[in-house]
């Protein structure tokens, strides 16, 4: 599993290009600065009042700065603190190029589910429904297929939904998928290691393949 | 330089402590723990208050923050955007003895404002259609539908803050400032934590994130007193 | 007409008790301050943006720095920026103690007319709805008559309304009133140099008269 | 330290003319003048634009702030709170020269604040019954009405800051904030006036009002070019 969340983190890192702002939600997307080359400048903006979000720094943490979940990072030059109504009309209003979040299931048609598995886990839905709905971008991150092997894109989400019509692109470790104006879940690339076989039976929704269809080789 | 305590606003937490009753509507400052007020919280605690009616970003962590009064179950309700840090509360929910109410997280600081600065709630199309709309009304425009959020107010908040001036005026630090600001405008008796108190005259007038006017009790900070999340793991 | 505007500031002046926050409207209640003694400290704030506003500073007068009406201030220590956004909100939501506005009509169940005066003045509404509307007290004041003599306390208001129900107290230079539950008019002072048939035959809303009447005598 | 203009948001006033368009949606800062940007006041004069839909706090005076444009009789509306100050203003709209709808005051940052945070309005008793409701929609809910305030953003925002850096990060002096930060919100091309533009990492992040996410082109003031109201009276 762990490698697993590299591979879907890394392959999320190629998708920052310089000078956007980008908004991280926890889990997977968590990890994606570490793929980051240091020459792509971004800036992080993190839910709680931060823009210019740096990374954890080695010595000398100082609770009163951390990111949304609670751990510490750094400010970098030009970063600037703000309270969270603020913070979230940034979010709100579109200001954030790209979303990169966490997901339980994706339908084809871009509905997210990521907040609750009733019954089981109750995280509560935190910022994913503001990020959904303001991000320019969305890019849903999750393992191809859950602990039981069943596909995690579905037709339509069994679990509550976060946000309707809202993921532009999902990477898992088997494949890349974009979702063309709501409605049409294409095939974009076939990530390391799997075939077009893998990915068509554990995947639940239709899906197109496009005409520029990467196929990676193994790493 | 102004005479100490002015404006009778510098107090005591053991003063503070009857302002914590049975019953009241409670909003609390802080994301994650971070900017929750640690005094404040014992105090909570020590008060004895029970069937409390808490509004805040999430339910800290069960050694951080709002955590430690919400594991002692004497929160009756709790509207928060995520409890995901405090497993206690979840327990709590299932079990029927906390109800809990999900909100976005910027549309909750969002209704905390709505009720601070005196407007009548808002509109949104962000939770309509899911089960986060709940019974809210859907309003509809020009052929547009979208949820109405309600102001929020509360009989008393808590806020931590960097600085405060005798004043009240406040100043915060880093992302310990979150919803603070609007803790203080939707309380009607604002308490505030500060980890310095200063005469006032002290601050500059442009620094001031809260003026003084929202708030209405302040004690000295003792500083934090829990082990932060990432202390817990490295040691 | 100087000198009445004085006289009715110097009664609004005796109505700010220490530690008030005051927010003064333009017009008759912006020469409130000059008769508040220097022992009562209050904080006036303005819609603009500044909660502890000063004199105007004999010299080194700020652009930057000014009342709502754009004339120069200074700030007192304690004193605070801030935008008018934050500054609306504690007007709404009654953090503001004391609001002295000035009136073109006043109607005996306390309803304010001051923003219009159709096909003449136009001057906009500015913050008086606001200021009106979360005032914890609102005073307003006015001369009691109009250029012609006619009454301006009435019991309609003829000018469009700025907001119904709010005013708490009207002073004029003939006389004080309250105003109890938003209903009944009473006659509380009777200014120096009037009787109350001055009063009587120039208020057209009916009012009581308090047990307590104060009567001025010729200063 | 970052290299000069590493954002490439630092510009001249040349360049901002062609952002002045016929027709455009314009939100301007300030409060009698007080916190509106000359210099982009003169260049917006200087483009020829015309037809153009104003919204802000007040009309201005007719020699100061956007009063200077309006004298010019190429503003079709003005959404605004008063226009005491300007009455070749007052003129224009009785000559149905200028179309004015008049807000109140704290409702129309408001809705500038609604716009620019991505909210869909909101809800409000004042102004209810006066005239100032014109047609807008009366909401029922549990059995109080109150009026609907849509949420306005506009095509292009000018802005009056004391410092910018190279990013847009903006400090503001005094009474100059006022729905500064606000015009920067909701404009979709938000061009900042600063009396100074410093390096990347010269602002402390805690004093900073509006983060340069918002902030598109920044030009460097060359003062104010008015007599304000009081120095005209003096002299």
């Amino acid at each position: 599993m762990g490698d697993i969340r590299k591979i879907i983190a890394r392959r999320a890192a190629a998708e920052i290009r310089e000078g956007m702002i980008v908004n991280l939600g926890i889990g997977i997307p968590s990890l994606v600065p570490e793929f980051i080359p240091s020459s792509v400048s971004v800036y992080f903006q993190a839910e709680n009042g931060i823009l210019g979000m740096g990374p954890e720094p080695l010595e000398n943490k100082d609770g009163n700065l951390s990111n949304a979940a609670g751990y510490p990072v750094s400010i970098l030059p030009g970063g600037s603190y703000f309270d969270s109504a603020v913070s979230f009309g940034m979010i709100r209003s579109g200001y954030i190029d790209l979303s990169i979040l966490g997901a339980l299931e994706v339908s084809g048609k871009g509905d997210l589910a990521n907040w609750i598995v009733p019954g089981k886990k109750v995280p509560g839905v935190g910022g994913a429904m503001e990020l959904a709905y303001g991000a320019k971008n969305l890019i849903a991150l999750m393992p191809h297929c859950d602990k039981n092997g069943r596909p995690k894109i579905v037709r339509k989400c069994s679990l509550p939904i976060t946000t309707y019509h809202c993921v532009n692109k999902i990477i898992t470790e088997r494949a890349v998928f974009c979702i063309i104006n709501n409605e049409e879940l294409q095939l974009e690339e076939i990530m390391p290691g799997y075939n077009l076989a893998d990915i068509k039976n554990y995947t639940e929704a239709g899906f197109t393949i496009s005409q520029e269809l990467i196929i990676n080789k193994e790493a | 330089m102004a005479e100490k305590n002015t404006f009778n606003k510098c107090t005591d937490y053991k003063r503070i402590k009857s302002f914590f009753r049975d019953d009241m509507k409670l909003l609390f400052g802080g994301f994650g723990g971070v900017g929750t007020p640690p005094g404040l919280i014992d105090c909570l605690i020590d008060s004895g208050a029970k069937n409390v009616h808490l509004i805040g970003n999430d339910a800290g962590f069960p050694w951080i923050g709002i955590g430690k009064f919400i594991v002692l179950e004497r929160a009756a309700t709790l509207i928060a955007s995520h409890i995901g840090s405090n497993p206690v509360a979840g327990d709590l929910m299932n079990k029927g003895k906390l109800k809990i109410e999900f909100s976005p997280q910027g549309i909750l600081v969002e209704r905390i404002r709505s009720g601070g600065t005196g407007l009548d709630g808002f509109l949104t199309e962000i939770g309509l259609g899911t089960e986060l709309a709940y019974d809210k009304p859907v309003i509809e425009l020009k052929n547009k539908r979208y949820l109405y959020e309600s102001p929020i107010k509360a009989d008393v908040g808590i806020v931590y803050a960097r600085k405060a001036d005798e004043f009240g005026n406040l100043v915060f630090d880093k992302t310990a400032r979150n919803n603070n600001p609007y803790v203080a405008m939707a309380s009607k008796v604002t308490i505030v934590e500060a980890e310095e108190i200063v005469p006032v005259g002290n601050l500059d007038p442009e620094e001031i994130i809260v003026p003084g006017i929202y708030v209405d009790h302040i004690v000295t900070s003792t500083g934090i007193n829990w082990k932060w999340i990432w202390e817990t793991l490295e040691k």
